[in-house]
Parts: C-alpha cells; structure tokens; sequence
C-alpha cells in the first residue's frame, strides 16, 4: 500500500473509531479520503486561509475533550500558526501544572517536493522538535504513516506535530493488517550492519536505505539504518546502541544544518556514544541556502543518497 | 431601560465587584511592601469590575471563560478560590497552578478557565474552539473571551471572527475598551490610538456578528446584557461581540500599577469628595464599584453601614488570601521538570 | 461613464491583454506538451486581463508592484520579457530571477517588483513598507499591491490594512475576487464562501480607507479608476481599496489549469457563438478580452483585420518567447549556494 | 557603561549617521532613547501592536533602500512575525538572484528574564540560525552591544535577527569611544585557558566566565571562554582553535536543548576537532520544559554558572 493510502486509513479510523475525533483541514495531499468526507462530514470543517486561528480553534476544542487532526497542508504555511502551536498548544500542560492536556494533531507536508519554490519547500520539524511539550513525529514507512498517525490522533494526550515529506507520499510498503499504533518513541532498525549507522527519519529513511545498498553493493560497507519515527519521544536506546556496536555514525535529515535535527542528533550520539567512536558523526543536511527552484539547483542541495554515501566514506575505512 | 436588579443579586453582584477590587489591591501591596515577591509585571484590573463581575456572574461553573494578562479578576469572579490565585501570582506551591503560571496565566481547569494566554489575542482562538466543541459534544456550554481592545490590532482576532461566523460558533467575544473617556462611554464607540477604524464595534458588524456595546462600568447594564447572550449561546446562537467601554485608573498610568489614592475607602461611595484628588474625578465619574454603590443606595437597595459591613467582609477574606499566599511554599526546584508531558 | 480611451491608448491597452493571455497559454502548453518540465502547481491570470494590464499601465517602471502565486501576466505588464519570465517558470538560467524562484515568485527587481511571496497575503504589508518607503523618501512612488480575495482570510490583511490607515502610506490594495458570478460583477460586491462580510469591501470601509469597486472584466473602468489613484497616491494620499471582480474562466477548475476549449480565438470576439460549449458563456460575458475587443470593434476603434493581425503579432512574439525559455540552459547546480547573503 | 546604554548609543548614533534608518517598535527596553526619539521623531514609528505586519513593512522598506531596525520587543512576541521574518525577509535575495537585498535588524530581548511566564521567556534564536539567509547576532558584552548593532543597522546588506537577553540590559562593561563597529562573525576570546573550552553567546558570556572563576579558584581548571557574538555568520575558526588546543569543551546556550544552539555548536565541534577531543563535547541548555513561573523552578532550569562548572568537571581529570 502507499504511504497515502496508509495515512488516509489511519484518518479515516480516527474518524471511525472515535467520535472525539474531528478534521480541520482539507488537504492530505493526495490522500484518498473521499468516502470518509461524506461518512464524517459533521466532524469535518473546511477553514478559511487562517492557519493562525484554525489551529488555535483546534487547540482550544482538544482543551475540551475533542480530538482534533488538523492538516496544515504545506509545512510552511504552519509557520502562520507558531504563535498558537508554541505558545499555547505547547505549553498549556505544563502551565496547568498538568490540569489541561491538548491532545492534538498538527499535520504538515514539508521538504522539498520539487519545483515548489522556497515557500513550498521548508522543513520547521527541528523549531518543533526544540520546543519542549510537543511531540514530533517525521514517518518514514506507510507502517509508520498509519501507525504513528493511529496513536497520535486516539491515544496520545500530547500535542503531535505530524510531518509526512511530500515524496513518500506515493512510496509503497507493507502495512500490518487491522488496527495497529506505533507508540512514540520506537525507533525501527530498518537495515542491519555492523560497519556504520546511519540514523534518519522521513524521507531519509528510503534514502538512507538507498544508499546502504549502495555501500555494500560498491564498497562492500555494511550500514546499519536507524528510522527514528519521532524526534519526541526520542528513542536513545536504539541509536545509541547501534551506534556502539558500529563505533561510527553519519546523521541525516532534509532540514536546514545550523541547528538543524542531523545536529541535533550528532551532538547526542557525539557526546553518550563518545568513547565508542572510532570516527567523527556526519551530519547530510540540506545544504545551508533557501532551498531555488530549478530542478537541478534543487537536487545539489537536498540531502541525497549519493552525500550519504560520501559521507560514510569519509569515516569507514576504504575497503 | 433594565428592570432593577432584586437587592440580594445586586448585593452579591457589588460583593464580587468588591472583592475583584480588593484581590487586586492585595497584588499591589505585594508589589508596594515585599520586596522581591512580585518579580514582573503585574496588571490590575481596577475599573473594569463591572464587566467581569456582571459577565461572570451568569455563568455556570461549567461555562468556558478565556482572558489575558489582565486576568486575576476574572478567575475571582468565575468562582476561583482567592488564596490560590494570589499564591499563584507569587509563584506558590498552593497557587491555582503550582506555582508555573504566575501572573500572566492564572486559569483554575476545574472552573472551566482552561488555559489563559498573555499573548495578545492568543484567547480568541482558543475560545472558539471550545465553542466548536460546545457545538459538536451538544453541550450547552457558554464560552465567554474577555480581552482588549489592543487584540483588534492582531490579525488573529479578524481570522477568528470570521471562521466563528461562519462556523456559527455560540461564543461570545466580550471586548473590553478600557481607556474610554467617561462621555463616551455610552455611545457609539471611539476609535482607539492604535486602530483606524471610526468606532471599533464597526468592525465586527462588517463582518456580519451580531454587535452591541456598553457601558462597562454599569454593573446592571452588563448583567441584562450578558443574560440574554449568554441564554442565546446556551441555545447554539453565536457568536455575539460586546464592546464594554470602561475609564482608566489613574493607577494604571505608569509602568506598574499602583495604589495612587490608596487603598478604595468604601465611603467615596457616598462621598466621592473626600477621595484624594488624584483619584476624585475617577471615583466620582469611572469607578464602577462606587457607581454601583451609589446607585443601590440612592434605590434603597443597601445603607451604608451594610456597605461597611459588606466592605469590612471583603476585606478580611482577602487578608486571609494574602496571608494564605504569603505562607504557602515555594515550589519544589526539581518539580520543575514534571508536566512537559501529559 | 467615462470617456472612450482614445484608440492607440485602447488598442496598446487590448494588445497587452492579449499578451497576457498569451504568455499564460505557452505556460500550459509547456505543461501540457513537455512531460516534466513544469515540475509542480502553476497559477494562470487567464480572465483577470483587464485589471492588471489596465493597473499597470498606469503605472511607471520606477512604481512598485507586489503579487502573488498568479503573478506571471503582472510582471509582463509592469514591463517584464516574456521569454525571461517564462525561463523562469520553467526554472532557466535566463530567468529573471536566474532560475531560483520559479513559478510562484517571478520578480524584476528593476522594473520595481522587487519580491514575489506565493504566501497568501504574504505581499501585502511588503507593499505597504515600499509606500512606508516612497513616503519617507519623498521620491512620488506609487505602490500597488494585487492580491487575492483569500488574502482577507488572513490576518496579515487586517494588521496591513490598518497600519496603512493609521499611517497613511500611499499605498493600493488591488484585491482581486476571482470567482464573482457575472451578473455580480458591477454590483457592491458579493461575500466569498470563506468569508462572513456581506460584501468583502465592507471591510476595509470600516477601517476609514476609501474603499472602491470596479467590474475587473472592463478594462476601461480600471483604467479610469487606476488612474485617478495612482495620480493621488503620487501626491501622497492613499491608502486605496480596490475591489476587482472577475468571472473564473473555465479552464481554472481543476488541480491544473488546462485549455478547456483550446487556445483563445481571436474570433470570439465578434462571434462567440463559435467558442466550444465548456467556454461559449464565459466567451460571451466574462473574457475580458473578448468584452473589449468586442466594445472596440462595435466603437469602430478596431477593425476585425487589424486585430487579427494584432493577435497575430503577439502569438509571434509569445511563440519566440516560449522557444527562448526552451532554449535557455538549465543553471548550474553548484550555483544552488550562491546568493544566500549579499 | 550598561548593555543598555550601548544599545541606545548604537539606536541613536545609527538613527544620526545616516538618514536611511528609520525606527519601528517602541520598545529597547530600558534604554535611554528619549533624546533620539525627540529628535527623529520623523523616522520613528510606534506600531500597533501588529508584529506580523510591521516587520514585514520593515521588509519591504528595506527593499527599496530604507535601513529599518525593527524593536519588536520580547523575543516570543516575535513568533507572530515568523512567516514575513523566516518566509520572505530570508529568502528575498537568493531567490531574486542577488537583485533584491533587505538590510534591516530585528531586535528583540529573549530569555528567562524573571517571572516573565513562560511566553515572556522564549528563545527563538536556535530557529533563526536554522534559516540560511538571516543573520544572527547574539551580544555578551555592553561593547558587542554596540559594536554589533551598529554594524548591523549601517553597514549589513543582509536581514539581521538581533537578540539581547533581558538581564543583560543592566550589565556592565567596557564601551570603545566614539564610532565603531563589530564586524560579524568574529568571535572574542573572553578569558584564556588550557584546559577546557567553553563557547556561549549573549547571557551565557558572563556565565561561563562565572563559571571560569569558579573553576580556577576551587578546582585549579583554566577554562578559555570563546564569545561567539554572532551564529550566523560562526566564526569557525576562532571556536574550533580553542578546542584543538585545550581538547575538551562545554558547549552553552540559553535555549532549549533539542536542536538548540549548543546542540547546534556542539555537532560541528564533534565532528571538526575530533581527532583533538579528549572527553566527549558536553552542552549546557535550558532543561527540556516549558519555562516555570515560580523563581525555584525558572532558576533550576536555567543554564546557569554551576550547571556549566558541573560539566566540565565531567571532562576535565579531577585536580
Ligand atoms: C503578541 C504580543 N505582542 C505584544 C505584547 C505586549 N503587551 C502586553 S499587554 C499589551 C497591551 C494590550 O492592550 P489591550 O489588549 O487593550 O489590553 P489592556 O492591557 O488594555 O487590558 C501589549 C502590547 C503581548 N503580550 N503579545
Ligand atoms: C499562508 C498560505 N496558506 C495557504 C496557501 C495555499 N494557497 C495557495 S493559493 C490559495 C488560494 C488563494 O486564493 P486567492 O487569494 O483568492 O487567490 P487566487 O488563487 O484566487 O488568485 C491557497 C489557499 C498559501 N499559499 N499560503
Ligand atoms: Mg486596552
Ligand atoms: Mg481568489
């Protein structure tokens, strides 16, 4: 199935199982999602272009007992919304002194889609992820789309900031059968090795895989590939591990570097896993410019497989 | 014109004026006589007790209310216990939210102030939401945002406004204007420094809500007022905008609050020359404690010793308050990092 | 009513028209002849001729324009080169902006469209710095800022309009309902789904700004109306609201805009019977072209030979145009990290 | 001379050298600009309060040869303004091609600044460094104060996020007579050491050399304590020398620590010094919650003097 199709279940479950559960937002790319439109229609509001005050109003209802998901669309456009996403959303549980929970969904599509310009093509995940009383999750697999998506909208009591890369959207993978969630905070190991790790989410994880294939089909270098899933909760105990047995990891995700996600995460493996290290922690970020428009520009600065590669090669001895 | 309010609703309307009045008074004196208690800024909401004591008065605790920095008062009248509010103010283990809040977020959940935002406007969405959610859980429940009239100069008052309308959202935006002259409290509506519009109530109307405003130092004004709104959102009506003109207090002049006549001495109710002359015009024109005082014993409502007497109660319930506060803990260093996560 | 436009004015207003339309059509050609080569959304001004190329004739190349996501046709009528901006479109090293920006942000800094936001409302406080600017400097720009009637779902709107208002800035907000039905074009306005005004220049008439609206389709009214306020903008008066209504040509239902009934034929405009049925009413009452080829041609300011030969020209030159874009390298991809600082 | 002084110094000899600067936003906290204010009163503006709107008239001002300083007050008043600061500001000039530039300084005082609540004690900038396009200026000392900002309001071709911690305002320091700039990106090597490194900005300045004194007096460390004065651009060279020679550093900022400005430093210096490192590259932030209200709870999550001598006494042998 597609990770569409598996973020469509997931929404459309949501609506189904639970009546708390309501939709702001139109979009879900190319998500199919029609039948529910109509099912749930009571519970599905179409806004105005008014990110600020939408998500506020989701905030507020999630503060009452409703459960809302809200699609942003674009990432970018939930830069209209920080106001209410960080200084609200965020904070109301630990300003309660835990009384007011805010179990909501923030779903945005970022990245670099292709050809969207530099308004379509941001990634705010690491604002989010620096910003505590939020939870990030970045899926890499229609699994996680559908699971992670499950346990946020039903089961989670915390604001989520949901961010699906807009090119996985049409990538394909094996879905478990029936209702499953993800709990935040599992990463997967999506590729055994015992040479590198490589750690990543999103749409690195396709890519991150791409490139190990690369290594071990051209240079005979077995990387290990960590999906994290969600920045928050983070699972230390999976990258960490993994980066102790391999001495050696290369970090990467489609954010900007300077304090970026790929720097976030070096700079925990760089200091827990320090003795283990037998190389320094790369880091495969999108290169440091607004992201220009024209396709081949647009390419030399995404986080590809090939600086993948390159950056494992920098720290594995040539073989 | 309003039927007369019965005496005994109209004396617990002007206690709770009173004791808004005297909460706040409390705050000053922890600034004027601790040094180091209160570490920020603080804002008061003298002047404006008419309009959150009235509106407060019709809710029931279930009801929605969400206000700003300029919150304490409004806890107060939707039934927030006064203790807890001022340890929550100083930073208290017993305050309403242990003590993480402070002055700029007072809310008490359990009363249904959820969640109070000092960003300008921040409310206004959230309130809608609870009104969606009034709506869609079929609840009955009012929700009620105060705020300011500086929120109108913030483009998410306008984006709210217009999805409340359009979602027909039975909430009620209950704006409050509060540096009005005295003359112009009753009309039309005056433009603000900071905003262009000839008379803010214009806007909203253009927006097709349903608008009234008034006089918001008139305590009987804003109850017939409120009552009907109130009664209209139980029934899924809405949204409504109120715009409640109040006069500054001379207090709230300078950077920080403060008691530039002293104390409110309770007989500038009967007589407002006696009040020093830094506070005498406000007290005889814009005070709307001493408005409504006057009113229910110029109507036989009240003397002036039951005045007293009710002053006199008021004023010890908020000395224990204060004392309460001042003896509650402060809270657990470490406690800080609980509640990042529900 | 207002005098006719004398004829070469009219004919040079009705050619950039055709342009327009024109160097929209070669973008979804380029959409729909070359498999990859529009890589992701395109907007087209298809219907909205009138208004921009009226707004900015009147306009000299040191004014400052701010658009939208639809911004192709308004950089050709400030002054742009076709074949620049469609190498931009399709992300060409001749671009205007050097292949970076694309589609949803063509801009000539040096015909005074200095940034393009694909943001909705993004341009609109940009513009009003620009007339902050103009007024500041003294320098007599006018500043206009087309925009979308969605912008008046976001608060940057609000915020803008009234900053302007307070200020003064001398400034144009163009607004541009694109979706008007055609009997409703010429009237006082209608409300967009999204919105609650009854009308959506209510709005702005309740910030005090002088509010205006004008049938988007007539190109000579625009003209008239542009030019009365941007000669009063040049001495510092300002700012305007315009209200510009258009009728949403057919080929803009989709995800993709798409050539419903093929390319324009210059013979709608004498005989819009021959349209194919999905765009024949829209031929008839909305194209803006059409309306005032036709006017011209009924006003024997136009024969049917001199503007079929005048579409002829302009077919030309868009063809050229499409082949320079075509033909432009693509740039290179290490240059990606150029240009992030000046 | 006080922080706040040679802000205002700066304000006012900008608002005087050249008649392009125009001033919008009311605020400089205490600093003394009343004299200024009087005095261009023509080029000073006192908006509603509209940050999404003024910044962005500050942007389009800039556009067309204005030099604007926006004050915009507390730090996370300015999320209201990220879409016209983060979304057009930032992108302007790469993507015109190098046509169109936007010199303007937004100013803003961020941090824990005491019973401040937790939206009055924000630090945003781990975001704005995340966005290639901005600079960002982070001052310790009254001297960067002024030095920075007068570089920034007369000289910088770029948008520049200028961000002053509260409780610097008050401090003190030494002030170069007469005109002069700081230029962006060099870095100061506030006091020398051997055996460890500590890098901070802003408030963290005065800290860790807090922290120095503590740590030669009672514990016989050197500590060397770089100030970065700007993120963006970093000097590098400054930062990464200190390392190379002492071997051991403690990275500090007052921001949240997930993708956070010492995550940030701390991914570049594991990655450059690494073969220097004798200890893994510790970070001291502000503890991952919601900032507290009650002074105990703000106090404890600050990135305070002891938490820094704490880490290093991680890293640096016991003497
Ligand atoms: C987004 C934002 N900008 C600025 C501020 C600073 N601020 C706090 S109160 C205030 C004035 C609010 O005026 P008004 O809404 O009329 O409320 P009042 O204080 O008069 O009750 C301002 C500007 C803020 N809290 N939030
Ligand atoms: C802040 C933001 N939210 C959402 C979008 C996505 N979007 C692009 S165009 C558009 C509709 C705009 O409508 P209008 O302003 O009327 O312009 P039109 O397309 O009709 O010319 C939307 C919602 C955006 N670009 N920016
Ligand atoms: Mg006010
Ligand atoms: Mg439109």
């Amino acid at each position: 199935m597609t990770f569409g199709q598996a973020l469509a279940e997931a929404v459309e479950e949501a609506l189904a199982e639970d009546e708390r559960v309501t939709l702001i937002g139109a979009g879900f790319g190319s998500a199919p999602l029609d039948e529910a439109r109509e099912k749930y229609a009571a519970r599905i509001k179409y806004p105005p272009i008014a990110e600020l005050a939408y998500c506020g109003i989701g905030i507020g209802a999630a503060m009452c007992g409703v459960r809302p998901i809200i699609e942003l669309s674009t990432g970018t456009f939930s830069y209209e919304a920080i106001p209410q996403i960080i200084n609200e959303a965020a904070i109301a549980y630990s300003n309660s002194g835990g009384q007011t929970s805010v179990p909501i969904v923030f779903h945005m599509f970022h990245g670099i889609r292709g050809a969207g310009g530099v308004q379509h093509s941001g990634s705010p995940h690491p604002w989010y992820w620096n910003t505590p009383g939020l939870q990030v999750a970045v899926p890499g697999t229609p699994a996680d789309a559908k699971g992670l998506l499950r346990w946020a909208a039903l089961k989670s009591k915390n604001p989520t900031v949901y961010m699906n890369h807009t090119r996985l959207l049409n990538t394909r993978g094996g879905v478990p059968e029936g209702p499953f969630e993800i709990h935040f905070g599992q990463a997967e190991v999506s590729r055994s090795g015992n040479d590198v790790t490589i750690v990543a989410c999103g749409i690195q994880v396709p890519r991150a895989l791409e490139a190990a294939e690369t290594l071990a089909r051209d240079h005979g270098i077995e990387a290990e590939v960590i999906n994290l899933r969600t920045l928050q909760p983070l699972d230390r105990v999976t990258m960490l591990g993994s980066v102790r047995k391999t001495g050696r990891a290369v970090v990467t995700d489609e954010s900007h570097d300077n304090c970026g996600v790929a720097a976030g995460l070096a700079a925990i493996i760089a200091d827990e896993a320090f003795t283990s290290l037998k190389a320094p922690v790369k880091r495969v970020s999108t290169m440091p410019v607004p992201v220009p428009y024209a396709e081949p520009m647009e390419d030399f600065v995404t986080a590809r497989p090939d600086r993948i590669v390159a950056a494992v090669q920098e720290i594995v001895p040539g073989r | 014109m309003a039927v007369p309010v019965p005496a005994e609703s109209a004396l617990s309307l002007l206690q709770l004026m009173l004791r808004m009045r005297r909460l706040e008074e409390e705050v000053i004196h922890f600034q004027r006589d601790h040094q180091g208690l209160i570490r920020g800024h603080v804002h008061v909401y003298i002047g404006q007790e008419a309009a959150g004591a009235a509106g407060c008065s019709v809710l029931r605790k279930e009801d929605r209310l969400f206000t700003t920095h300029r919150n304490h008062a409004h806890v107060l009248a939707k039934g927030g216990d006064a203790g807890r509010i001022l340890a929550e103010i100083i930073g208290r283990a017993d305050g309403l939210c242990k003590g993480r809040a402070g002055t700029f977020h007072v809310a008490d959940p359990a009363l249904g102030i959820l969640h109070t935002s000092a960003i300008v406007g921040g409310c206004l969405p959230l309130a809608a939401g609870a009104a969606y959610a009034a709506k869609l859980q079929g609840s009955g429940q009012a929700t009620v945002a105060f705020f300011g009239d500086g929120a109108m100069e913030e483009g998410v008052f306008y984006e709210t406004l217009n999805i409340a309308q359009l979602w027909q959202l039975p909430m009620i935006f209950y704006m409050e204007n509060n540096a009005v002259l005295p003359g112009e409290r009753s009309g039309r509506g005056s433009p603000s420094s900071e905003h262009s519009a000839e008379a803010l109530s214009d806007i909203p109307q253009a927006f097709g809500v349903l608008t009234q405003h008034v006089d918001g130092t008139d305590a009987e004004a804003v109850l017939e007022l409120m009552q009907d709104l109130v009664a209209r959102s139980r029934r899924g009506e809405g949204p409504f905008f109120v715009e409640s003109r109040t006069s500054r207090w001379p207090g709230n002049y300078g950077s920080v609050p403060s008691l530039v006549g002293g104390d409110t001495d309770i007989s500038w109710a009967w007589d407002w020359q006696s009040a020093p002359e830094v506070v005498r015009r406000w007290e005889e024109l814009s005070d709307p404690i001493m408005l409504y005082a006057r009113k229910l014993l110029d109507r036989g409502a009240l003397t002036i010793d039951r005045l007293v007497e009710l002053d006199g109660s008021v004023r010890e319930e908020m000395g224990h308050a204060a004392e309460f506060a001042l003896n509650s803990p402060l809270p657990d260093a470490a406690g800080a990092l609980e509640y990042a996560y529900a």
